[in-house]
């Protein structure tokens, strides 16, 4: 069973230096309430991984602005520029994947994978240092796995024992990265007892997940 | 022409090349408008990056969900019998062929197939999103452009010179002034503005180009 | 949209001597009213990608009985003594897969990779012929994507747009098998209307599937 | 001792290694038998390889739901707080290092760590269902398995004979007569039956034999 913490307890047990993965695509479903607590806590040196960064000031966007971050995976950038303008002034280091490699590469790190041949990037800057394997005369690059010590992850709903629903597009990247770090801390719009969850419905069975911390608000 | 006209050339004739039961992808900006010209009856799913199958219109004022959003970030609907998953099940059928067809924008295109649209350097390095999956995905690789970049240089060239998004996977272009298929080193062209003619339209072309040979004038919406 | 067929016209469309996988493990989730009319039209030469064989006339154990099945990759046959003695006689060619791997492989197939790296099977017969790859001083084995002309799955609930809901243990190797060949049929309890399901709880996108049965009975 | 009485000596013994909160898979045969054993009080999710975690008690009779059975096919009940899913996130699981503690039994195992348990050439191939995934992925690995085979040959040996299910990934070894850990090439003895010498132990172990600085006595099930 998960422990039930507050947003800031939860927090506190995320390390400066550490590497985090953050659930969201552009904000939506992203674990706001734990960004903007580790913002607030001027933890520093962190490796994110996350789909994007958010706006300026908004979701991942705090962290940047907080200046926690040191070095980021990411499928885009375009929509934060003071992302941009830190990677060009070399505050932060940059990894672009391209968002199915990306989210592969979580997904290998979760199941025991040691990596995957994809066709996405062959021929192109994403190939540079990658092994190129052939199988059935088409061309693949090696993508190897990645896991995080931490992953703050946002969900709808759980129970007590951690199962935990996603609603409407705000799942992207949360059941995957909920797999895939050694400590699991879901945000969560509503806690429900042990019983209360159709077990064919739940989307990330409890066991993957540490912590729970109920969101300050909906949607915020 | 305008750019506003430029762009419903552009999306009223891609929106012909989409057959019934289609899934179909359209990147953020030109393309989403794509859907917009579908002829009425027609069963196409539009499939979201971020996670669902059945994207919808834009939400009514007021009743926009923040939980619903498409690869933009904007607020949108799914239609009845539209389906949300994760990132991992998304990518799977957009790498794995189950996209009929994906439109995206492009900074160049070229005679090989080529596409670069993620990234000028030293300039904009916004990142590739999906749109490096989707383009060695989708079945069928449709480049929405406007003929030449905004200072009048050709868009359509013989080799791409920005960093690439997919090496030869792109099928088709359409631009203002035509519709055109990627064919052993040469861009063809199928379909031609009725106001141009092929010479001023090579003149704009850097790639090499063929006409084929049942040119046809390009069907324009309603109004342009 | 799918289309809606009786079970005879929608099995009239596997071939001999095409490749079809069939969802369910131990009978659990197995199409038994495809398999079943499979068998009784006299196909032959099939190569069938499954779990397992089900007991002997009962599953996919239906299928071994008629002498349709001239290939067989398959994770465990322990439980249908027939497979093994065809196996022995050399009348059904068998490969052995670890369970793990040949989802992962069906998955593969699906998903657009052109193979996985995996721990398991490393220093056993199953890393025969195989490359093993070595990443972050770990050893791993090449295996590479399994797909099929037709696959043969089954669910609970559908509704017209193909959208599928399984039920308990009985999703198993269904939905990943819907993404991995070329047609797909879906043997289903129930058909409902379009926006009957929840778009959050539905298990396998419509735009899967190709062919909707219905089952002859409720866990037939 | 009866072979019944063999294998409550042994499930009763590992249920005693499982700790509270930990994620649990156990084979079919001798290991399912580990849950009748638990402590009372003890949190401890089981999981089924073929699709979820949860795994409850047999169901009543005329309770059984064909919809959920356990690896073996057979029909079982699911605990409050269970969830379903696919094989492919099941194996993700198991492969992934999320399955604590995993007991299956055995044909030979050895001092290197090595199992065999899922073939005999020539005479049984049943396949390996997912016990190679199991042995790989799961945190640690317990054998559960009588001391010596029917006809009284040793099980636990220097090295395997038989092919095996997986190369160096055994932790422990639970017999009637003892615990052992794998250790340099060697088993290493911790616990042993009360009615049983070191010496009578050794005399039916290939396996190089060292013994544990605080050998214990085995702590045997009520009534056995």
């Amino acid at each position: 069973m998960p422990a039930i913490l507050s947003i800031s307890e939860a927090v506190a047990q995320v390390k400066g230096g550490s590497t985090v993965m953050i659930g969201g695509f552009m904000t939506c479903g992203t674990p706001t309430g734990l960004v903007a607590e580790l913002a607030r806590r001027g933890v520093h040196g962190l490796t994110v991984i996350a789909n994007d960064t958010g706006v300026q000031g908004n979701g991942i966007g705090m962290l940047i602005s907080a200046g926690a971050v040191t070095q980021l995976i990411a499928s885009h950038i375009g929509t934060n520029p003071e992302t941009g303008q830190r990677m060009i002034d070399g505050r932060l280091q940059v990894e672009l994947v391209p968002q199915g490699t990306l989210v592969e590469r979580i997904r290998c790190g979760g199941a025991g994978l040691g990596g995957f041949l994809t066709p996405t990037g062959v021929g192109t800057v994403v190939a540079e240092g990658k092994q190129a394997i052939v199988v059935d005369g088409r061309t693949y690059l090696l993508e190897t796995p990645l896991r995080a010590d931490v992953a703050l992850i946002k969900a709808w709903k759980a129970d007590r024992k951690g199962n935990l629903l996603y609603r409407r597009s705000a799942r992207n990247f949360n059941p995957v990265m909920a797999m895939a770090a050694d400590l699991v801390i879901a945000e969560v719009e509503e806690i429900v007892e042990v019983g209360e969850l159709d077990p064919d419905q739940v989307m990330t069975p409890g066991i993957f997940v540490d912590i729970l911390v109920r969101s300050v608000s909906r949607h915020d | 022409m305008t750019e506003e006209q430029k762009r419903m050339i552009i999306a009223h004739r891609i929106a012909q090349e989409l057959s019934h039961g289609d899934v179909v992808n359209l990147g953020i900006g030109l393309p989403t408008l794509v859907a917009s010209f579908l002829p009425p009856g027609l069963d196409i799913t539009f499939q979201s990056e971020n996670g669902f199958v059945g994207l919808g219109p834009d939400p009514a004022p007021g009743e926009e969900d923040p939980d619903l959003v498409n690869a933009g970030g904007k607020p949108v609907t799914i239609m009845p019998g539209g389906a949300f998953f994760d990132s991992a099940l998304s990518f799977a059928i957009i790498r794995g062929g189950h996209v009929d067809v994906t439109v995206l924008g492009a900074l160049e295109v070229d005679a090989q197939g080529n596409l670069a649209s993620w990234m000028i350097p030293g300039k904009m390095v916004p990142g590739m999103g999906g749109a490096m999956d989707l383009v060695v995905g989708a079945k069928k690789v449709i480049v929405a452009t406007s003929h030449t970049t905004k200072d009048g240089q050709p868009k359509l060239l013989k080799q791409c010179r920005l960093p690439l998004t997919a090496a030869g996977e792109v099928d088709m272009v359409v631009t203002e002034l035509g519709v055109f298929s990627i064919s052993g080193g040469s861009m063809v062209l199928h379909e031609k503005h009725p106001a141009w003619t092929v010479e001023k339209i090579r003149a704009l072309t850097e790639a090499p180009l063929e006409v084929a040979s049942g040119l046809k004038d390009m069907v324009l919406p309603v109004g342009v």
